[in-house]
């Protein structure tokens, strides 16, 4: 027996469904319509009007943006815990729920700092060491 | 119930893109792939929780994983490494009969033991309050230490990260 | 109604534990390994909820631990992605044997 | 963290912000300035270099060029090729041809100078294309003829 | 055919219109914006004030070629647009657009509208990683970046919200704005969240990941014809939401001075109110210069960041004292 | 003459170079000399410690060989020194670039136009044409209008046609 | 990568086809493969022609000087924008006009057909000034770089002659280009035979 | 599909280090026209940025070599044509200087006027690509709309809008009356004006404060052993200007300062320009102020007849110390004309300054470089 939300989200998908077929119709109008010439460049990669050297997909772009990634995965994950609380919020008892909410808000914080400290936000000129 | 039919369409729709995701996410050697394939599967979860009386969760699923956990495999892993590196981290030899045979016994042990057991239902499962307020209560009062624990662990995931992989100066991999 | 029976669900549980056992037998990269786990917590997440729908008489109990599960998940996956760094830093060449079609 | 500190920094830039924010409020209000062309007519000045041209004089109904191809000479791109005739009876030779290849032209006015009798000027012409090259390969003296049956284009053309 | 499904089904084309129809006013009203602000006319030619441009220009997405570049991941590459744009269409399923108008009302709208943005990045990442072209892939980086890390001071200055409303329903969330709006007592919060939003929408100044003079295009560098414009769709769709976000949660949703409209005032005070949010955004796109992305991402991490906690927990003392 | 100029002059006869001094309100520029490649680098390196910045390095195709022509000047007063080094038999001259960064791509344009070689120089690739026309060195002068390295050097003509000289010197 | 690698990074080389197209003074055929579109149909190609031509996104695409009078029609005081032309795209691939707006030499040659090559079809060029219809100022005897016109390397749909030619001077190629797609001269009403330029 | 094409070398030949190299340019929205940037790059960071010049090469020397004065102008014309007249006007002076023809004065001043006028123009533009090159859209088009109220000034004399072919030898082919006269006024109250939008806009707004502090710094050393001149050189504090230094025409008459700057960084570049534009419109109004009456256009030979040996001249372009040197063997056709034109050395710069910075650093420190790409490679 499905709960009643179930009714909701099968609106959602009706939705995307009609989301999907929108995405997909002007493609399929376009496919019909559409020229297909190809000179000789036409499926090269563009790189400013020069022949590209190599694959991006050789490239490793360092770790400075996964850092990023990193810092914010443990973040995100953290912050949507707060979501249930924020909802009980109102029913949690007063002293109890304030310290268990700023205790969690500290930690999160103690985070951003250590990360702050180590100097992960400060992108330096980089010269090369000889 | 007039949509019975209907939802359950979808639930097999769901149970289909959690085979599906998870298969190509097993066996899709493109990285990129693979992952795109996970977060399907991911998505099938979600939509299995909805069944489970938990829209919550379901989101909280797909916030988490797809909005996070997959984009951070994926980006993590490519802003670090080309495709001919991460060839390079093959662990072990690669025997994809013994692990078929693995996984089949597996599922096939497990679910045999799943069919074979009678399950107890307890008494007024599944009628409980499910709202997102009473989750939130028991999250702060019952598991009140675990809350706390589950950020403390994460910051740890944070610092060990970050002390792992920065080198303390300049914007890039320490060499 | 398949939707309303505990098997269902725990079947795709045992279904996703055992592609991410396969997974983690058969993908030889450590990446590949990781979705594997992801794969294997999730059906371990499946079950609880599984068990806190059909089984548990609060309706709380199987939620949390599930949402703790996909917190230890990130965690896990947030050390992984750096232990991999990390591995990799420390063995840079690596045997042209074993090299295999894998890419991005 | 500069000079200014964490906070002041921040009271500084979201001031500027705000500035700048007013800047662009108060140019939006302001009136367009543009010039919708092929509905309005833009003021070319006079002194417009457009192509080369020669001059039309009402006087003797026709262009003064003598045909001493100083103009050709003085071009440093080629583009002037001047041919003239001797017709019978005539002192003079009088001009056969007149082609001016405004696709390699500069605009420089060493044509315009060099000219002993002031028989060139630069035209109006500010806004021509076309779908070939050669229809920029002027015939200077049918454009003249062509003006002279215009009056109005003459006036426009060659003051 | 049930009633129901008839419902839903007259939903989904309501909602992907509008997505559609929204795509063409926001494009208007940002190419007319910007021209005025520079003293020009803009679109004039096309239709009386050119208010045909954005059909003409959409038909003629439509006959465009489609380029697949020769070392692109073909499938990934084709896919990324339809990625990008079926998603944006969802959070329009629970907007409320008046009292009302709303599709379907959730406990949870609020954590289903940031799940459903949330896929855009996937889509992005997919993009720029399929296309196999070194400044699509820096666009896609810088872009992921960004958009992860400006979720986090999102989020969190949405929770302070939560905190004084404790739910995550829309409805529940203007009802309780029944003397006030939120913007009133949380004005820190909205700014927060307005410039998160700015950032999350890739709009300038933090477009860096379509930063013109530096990456081409950034992540849709190698997109022609259609896929091209759905990232535009997509990026307009998400621009609204955002926008109606801020309007929900902060400026009171549809409440409004009552109008001699009926129902339709809710709506009326709602699309003035996410338009006029709307114009603030291109009103700066055409203001600003660009900020660079260590700057981007130290502003989030410094300043959002610990401004947004700060805010958060004095909420929650506050809220608790009163 | 400014004292800088002054000391420069002399700083470079101590270390045995001449300046001559030319009209600059006829020439444009204080002095010149010429000088023989090996003391080229010797050279620059006394300008750059006077502080005198390269104006250009550019060539110029005469018999009998191709001379390379160096400009430098001050940023603080008026003094602009003209130095001509002609090239040896394999064309080739040694680079300043490591002295005076500037030269760099002076240099590897002069090899372009004219096939010079800069012996030493770091990066010797074309700049501004492209690899195929290593060989077209564009402005080297046919063999018709070639001239006479000294047929080329200053001569006053006092009667230049039309023109009033004028008489001032500094 | 070593010296010797990275010297040749930055060295430019004509391509093979640039110095076959120098050669045949045209571009010759340029289309490789050419399958049509799925279906051909009238009044659906009509449609579309008029979108295009009031659709024309130009491509960044500067050279030399008529570059700035190109940037010059963008700007207020011209403003290009009017005929939904405003959308300067970095990309060629998302961009529907090429402006050769400047001298074309032939290192520049070999860049100028990639793009050509990468825009998706339907494409045009505009040949904007004297140098990139003819070679302008620079096709002199002794010229050993500069391509004299455009329309030896890529086809070309309309000249703007002028060196450098006013913003107007272009915008009036655009509309010629735009007449050219749709068989219809923009703007409407249509503007008398007299109004238009004398020539 | 499973892309294939990708050749896998043995892992050996992985590379440890994490360059990789990255084509800016030719066709690029910040490379001015066609600069193409070689960048090797590690992540967001440039570690060695080359230029590859030549996509605008024009052989304007080569040519030079075959045309008498009066042909070579247009040349002159369309190397640096966004400032066109200093161009031309140190061609005619070093003809003038050669064979030492005598200038009217009024020509001098009007030469001094459009020039400084033209030096105003080339500002505007720079100010509105600098900041396109930031990302800021809007402020181009205003320079732009104060731009050509100058070219129309500008237009109304010399007839053409950028690339001027306005000055001869011996004056100016076309005498400026009072309309020019009154408008120029009219022109520099309102600049002065428009001062204040540019400041409020751009100037005071953190976010371009912040993307320009600190970027791109040239020392002064860095500055000498390049060569470096103009508004580059005098955002290091290098007090040269060869108006002052090296005075020509009738820039002595006129009293004006020499904007400096400190660091040497983007900003003061930005400073310096802005100030310059404002020095720009006291030079034209003292100029303005002063302008004698009389010919326009000296009195000069037909054919000119150069004595034989070198020469050179240098002015002040927009961009910094442009020179000509010429090598005349007689006649009337130069047997080689070298130009140094400021912006070649300017960009020579770039290698170094691009180390180690960030991408969207390297396009701010190039777009404050300001340059001309066509004119660099000439
Ligand atoms: S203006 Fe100059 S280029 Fe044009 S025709 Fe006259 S002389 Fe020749
Ligand atoms: S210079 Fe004047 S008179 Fe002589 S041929 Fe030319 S146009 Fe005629
Ligand atoms: S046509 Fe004239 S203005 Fe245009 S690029 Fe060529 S020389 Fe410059």
């Amino acid at each position: 027996m499905p709960a009643p939300h179930v009714l909701d989200f099968v609106y959602v998908i009706v939705v995307l469904a009609g989301g999907i077929i929108a995405g997909f119709a002007p493609f399929v109008i376009s496919d019909i319509f559409r020229p297909r010439v190809e000179n000789k460049k036409t499926l090269l990669t563009y790189e400013c009007g020069m022949d590209p050297f190599g694959s991006a997909w050789d490239i490793r772009f360092g770790a400075a943006y996964y850092l990023y990634a990193l810092i914010f995965l443990a973040f995100d994950v953290d912050i949507l815990y707060l979501f249930p609380v924020a909802a009980a919020y109102d029913r949690v008892s007063g002293f109890m729920g304030v310290m268990e909410f700023a205790i969690f808000v500290g930690i999160l914080t103690l985070a951003i700092a250590y990360v702050w400290v180590k100097g992960v936000f400060t992108w330096a000129i980089k010269r090369e060491e000889n | 119930m007039a949509y019975g039919t209907f939802t359950e369409v979808f639930f097999y729709l769901f149970v289909t893109l959690i085979i599906f995701g998870a298969l190509v996410a097993v066996s899709s050697p493109i990285l990129m792939k693979a992952v795109m394939g996970l977060a399907m599967a991911m998505f099938g979860v979600a939509g299995l929780y909805l069944y489970l009386n938990s829209p919550f969760l379901a989101l909280m699923q797909i916030l988490i994983y797809v909005g996070a956990v997959c984009i951070m495999i994926v980006f993590g892993i490519m802003v670090g490494y080309t495709p001919k590196e991460l060839a390079a981290y093959a662990v072990g030899p690669k025997n994809t009969v013994l692990a078929l045979i693995a996984s089949l016994l597996t599922i096939g042990v497990l679910q045999f033991g799943i069919l074979k057991t009678v399950w107890v239902q307890a008494s007024g499962a599944g009628a409980g309050d499910y709202s997102l307020a009473h989750l939130g209560e028991t999250l702060m009062v019952r598991y009140g230490l675990a809350f706390e624990l589950i950020s403390v662990v994460l910051l740890i995931a944070i610092v060990g990260a970050v002390a792992i992989t920065w080198n303390g100066k300049r914007g890039g991999l320490s060499k | 109604m398949i939707s309303g029976n505990l098997h269902t669900y725990l079947i795709v549980a045992v279904f996703l534990l055992g592609l991410g056992l396969y997974g983690m037998m058969q993908h030889r990269s450590l990446i590949g390994m990781l979705i594997s786990i992801e794969l294997i917590l999730n059906g371990a997440g499946l079950n609880f909820m599984a068990f806190n729908r059909f089984l548990a008489p609060d309706p709380t109990t199987g939620q949390i631990f599930t949402l703790f599960i996909m917190g230890l998940a990130a965690a896990e996956a947030a050390i992984a992605v750096s232990l991999i760094f990390a591995v990799y830093r420390k063995y840079k060449t690596s045997d042209p044997e074993q090299i295999s079609d894998l890419r991005g | 963290m500069s000079k200014r500190g964490y906070f002041g920094e921040l009271w500084f830039g979201a001031k500027s912000l705000l500035i700048g924010l007013k800047v662009t409020i108060v140019e939006m209000f302001k009136p367009i300035v543009t010039v919708q062309y092929p509905r309005e007519e833009c003021d070319i000045t006079p002194n417009y270099r457009g192509h080369v041209e020669l001059v039309f004089n009402p006087e003797t109904g026709g262009c003064d060029c003598i045909v001493c191809g100083m103009c050709a000479k003085a071009c440093p791109s080629d583009c002037i090729v001047v041919k003239g005739e001797k017709k019978e009876g005539e002192k003079r030779k009088s001009l056969s041809l007149f082609s001016l290849d405004f696709t390699k032209c500069s605009l420089c006015g060493s044509c315009v100078e060099a000219c002993p009798k002031s028989a060139l000027d630069y035209s109006q012409d500010y806004n021509i294309a076309g779908f070939t090259r050669e229809e920029f390969h002027y015939d200077l003296i049918e454009r003249l003829e062509r003006r002279h049956i215009q009056p109005l284009a003459a006036a426009a053309g060659g003051n | 055919m049930p009633p129901e499904l008839l419902r839903m089904i007259i939903a989904a084309v309501l909602v992907v219109s509008f997505v559609f129809l929204n795509a063409m006013v926001l494009g208007y009203m940002e190419r007319k914006v910007s021209a005025h602000i520079q003293r020009r006319p803009g679109l004039m030619e096309v239709g009386p004030h050119g208010v045909l441009q954005l059909i003409i220009d959409g038909l003629k997405l439509i006959g465009k070629q489609l380029v697949v570049p020769e070392g692109s991941n073909k499938f990934l590459f084709r896919l990324a647009p339809l990625l990008s744009f079926a998603p944006c269409v969802l959070p329009f399923v629970v907007i409320p657009f008046s009292r009302k108008l709303q599709i379907v009302s959730m406990d949870v709208s609020l954590i289903f509208i940031l799940a459903m943005t949330s896929i855009n990045v996937v889509a992005i990442l997919v993009a720029g990683w399929a296309s196999n072209n070194k400044y699509s892939l820096f666009g896609t980086f810088r872009s992921v970046a960004q958009a992860v890390s400006y979720e986090i001071p999102m989020l969190l200055s949405l929770l302070s919200i939560i905190l004084m409303t404790s739910t995550f329903s829309l409805q529940g969330i203007i009802a309780a704005q029944k003397y006030y709006w939120f913007i009133l007592v949380q004005p820190l919060a909205f700014i927060i969240y307005f410039i998160s939003g700015l950032a999350e929408t890739n709009r300038a100044p933090f477009d860096l990941p379509e930063a013109e003079s530096e990456l081409t295009a950034g992540f849709h560098t190698e997109y022609s014809g259609m896929g091209f414009s759905f990232f535009f769709l997509a990026e307009y769709a998400n621009m609204f939401t955002v926008c109606s976000i801020a309007t929900i949660l902060f400026l009171g949703g549809w409440k409004g001075i009552p109008l001699p409209l009926g129902d339709f005032t809710g709506i009326v005070w709602f699309m003035l109110k996410v338009y006029g949010l709307l114009f603030v955004m291109i009103w700066a796109r055409w203001t600003y210069p660009r900020v660079r992305f260590d700057q981007l991402m130290s502003f989030c991490w410094k300043y959002l960041i610990p401004f947004a906690l700060a805010n958060l927990l004095i909420t929650a003392v506050v809220v608790k004292l009163i | 003459m400014h004292p800088a100029t002054e000391k420069l002059v002399s700083d470079l006869k101590g270390k045995n170079f001449t300046l001559a001094a030319c009209d600059y309100a006829e020439r444009g520029y204080h002095f010149e000399i010429d000088l023989a490649a090996d003391r080229l680098r010797e050279f620059a390196q006394c300008l750059l410690e006077q502080e005198m910045y390269l104006v250009f390095v550019g060539g110029l195709h005469v018999e009998p060989a191709i001379e390379v022509i160096y400009q430098f000047a001050s940023y603080d007063r008026p003094c602009r020194v003209v130095l001509r080094v002609a090239v040896d038999n394999n064309n080739a001259i040694p680079t300043i670039s490591d002295i005076y960064q500037g030269a760099n791509w002076h240099e590897r344009e002069t090899r372009d136009f004219f096939g010079v070689t800069f012996t030493g120089h770091p990066n010797p690739v074309p700049l501004i044409l492209a690899e195929e026309d290593v060989d077209l060195k564009p402005l080297l002068k046919t063999d018709a209008n070639l001239k006479e390295s000294a047929a080329l050097r200053w001569v006053r003509v006092e009667e230049q046609p039309e023109t009033d000289e004028k008489a001032d010197k500094d | 990568m070593g010296d010797q690698e990275r010297g040749k990074l930055e060295v430019h080389s004509y391509s093979a086809e640039l110095q076959e197209r120098l050669q045949r003074g045209e571009p010759g055929n340029l289309v490789v493969r050419d399958p049509g579109p799925l279906v051909k149909n009238k009044i659906a190609d009509q449609i579309f022609d008029i979108c295009r031509a009031n659709s024309l996104w130009p491509m960044t695409f500067g050279l030399a000087c008529c570059a700035i009078e190109m940037m010059s029609l963008g700007m207020a005081r011209f403003d290009i924008s009017r005929f939904g032309s405003e959308v300067f795209r970095p990309s060629p691939r998302q961009s529907d006009l090429m402006i050769v707006a400047g001298t074309v030499n032939k290192k520049m040659a070999s860049a100028v057909m990639t793009l050509y090559d990468q825009m998706p079809s339907p494409k045009w060029v505009i040949a904007m000034g004297n140098c990139a219809i003819s070679g302008g100022p620079f096709a002199v005897e002794e010229n050993y770089n500069v391509v004299e016109g455009v329309d030896k390397l890529i086809p070309v749909d309309v000249y703007v002659p002028g060196c450098p030619p006013r913003p107007e001077g272009l915008l009036e190629g655009i509309l010629k280009l735009q007449e050219k797609i749709s068989g219809v001269r923009h703007p409407f009403p249509q503007r008398k035979m007299s109004d238009a330029p004398s020539y | 599909m499973e892309t294939a094409q990708l050749n896998l070398e043995p892992a050996t030949d992985i590379q440890h280090d994490n360059r990789y190299y990255l084509n800016m340019g030719p066709q690029h929205p910040s490379t001015h026209g066609v600069l193409r940037v070689l960048l090797e790059m590690d992540g967001e960071y440039i570690l060695d940025p080359q230029p590859v010049l030549g996509y605008g090469h024009r052989m304007h020397e080569k040519m030079a070599e075959h045309k008498n004065w009066m042909a070579f102008m247009p040349n002159t014309g369309r190397m640096d044509y966004a400032a066109a007249l200093p161009y031309n006007h140190g061609f005619v002076s070093l003809f003038e200087r050669l064979c030492g023809i005598e200038v009217p004065e009024r020509a001098e001043y009007i030469r001094v006027i459009t020039s400084e006028l033209n030096r105003l123009v080339s500002h505007h533009l720079w100010l509105g690509a600098f900041l396109l090159d930031l990302g800021a859209f809007t402020p181009i088009l205003y320079t732009f709309i104060d731009r050509e109220k100058v070219l129309d000034i500008l237009e109304d004399i010399t007839g053409s809008r950028l690339t001027y072919c306005y000055f001869r030898v011996g004056g100016v082919c076309k005498d400026i009356d009072d309309k020019f006269v009154t408008r120029t006024r009219e022109f520099i109250k309102y600049q002065r004006e428009r001062f204040d939008v540019y400041n409020k806009l751009v100037t005071g707004n953190i976010i371009f404060l912040k993307r320009v502090e600190g970027v791109g710094v040239i020392s002064k050393d860095m500055a000498l052993r390049y060569g470096v001149t103009g508004p580059v050189a005098r955002g290091s504090g290098i007090n040269y200007d060869v108006r002052k230094n090296e005075p020509y025409s009738v820039y002595p008459r006129f009293d004006f300062e020499i904007p400096l700057g400190e660091n040497g960084d983007s900003l003061d570049r930005y400073m310096v320009r802005l100030n310059e534009m404002e020095q720009s419109l006291r030079i034209i109004e003292q100029a303005l102020d002063q302008l004698p009456a009389g010919p326009f256009l000296g009195k000069v030979p037909k054919k000119l007849k150069m004595p034989v040996g070198d020469s050179s001249f240098a002015v002040e372009a927009a961009r910094g110390e442009l020179t000509y040197y010429m090598v005349s063997g007689g006649g009337d056709i130069p047997y080689r004309l070298k130009i140094r034109v400021p912006s070649y050395s300017n960009l020579s710069i770039l290698p170094e300054l691009g180390q180690g910075i960030l991408l969207s650093d390297l396009v701010t420190a190039m777009g404050s470089l300001d340059l001309v790409i066509p004119e660099i490679d000439r």
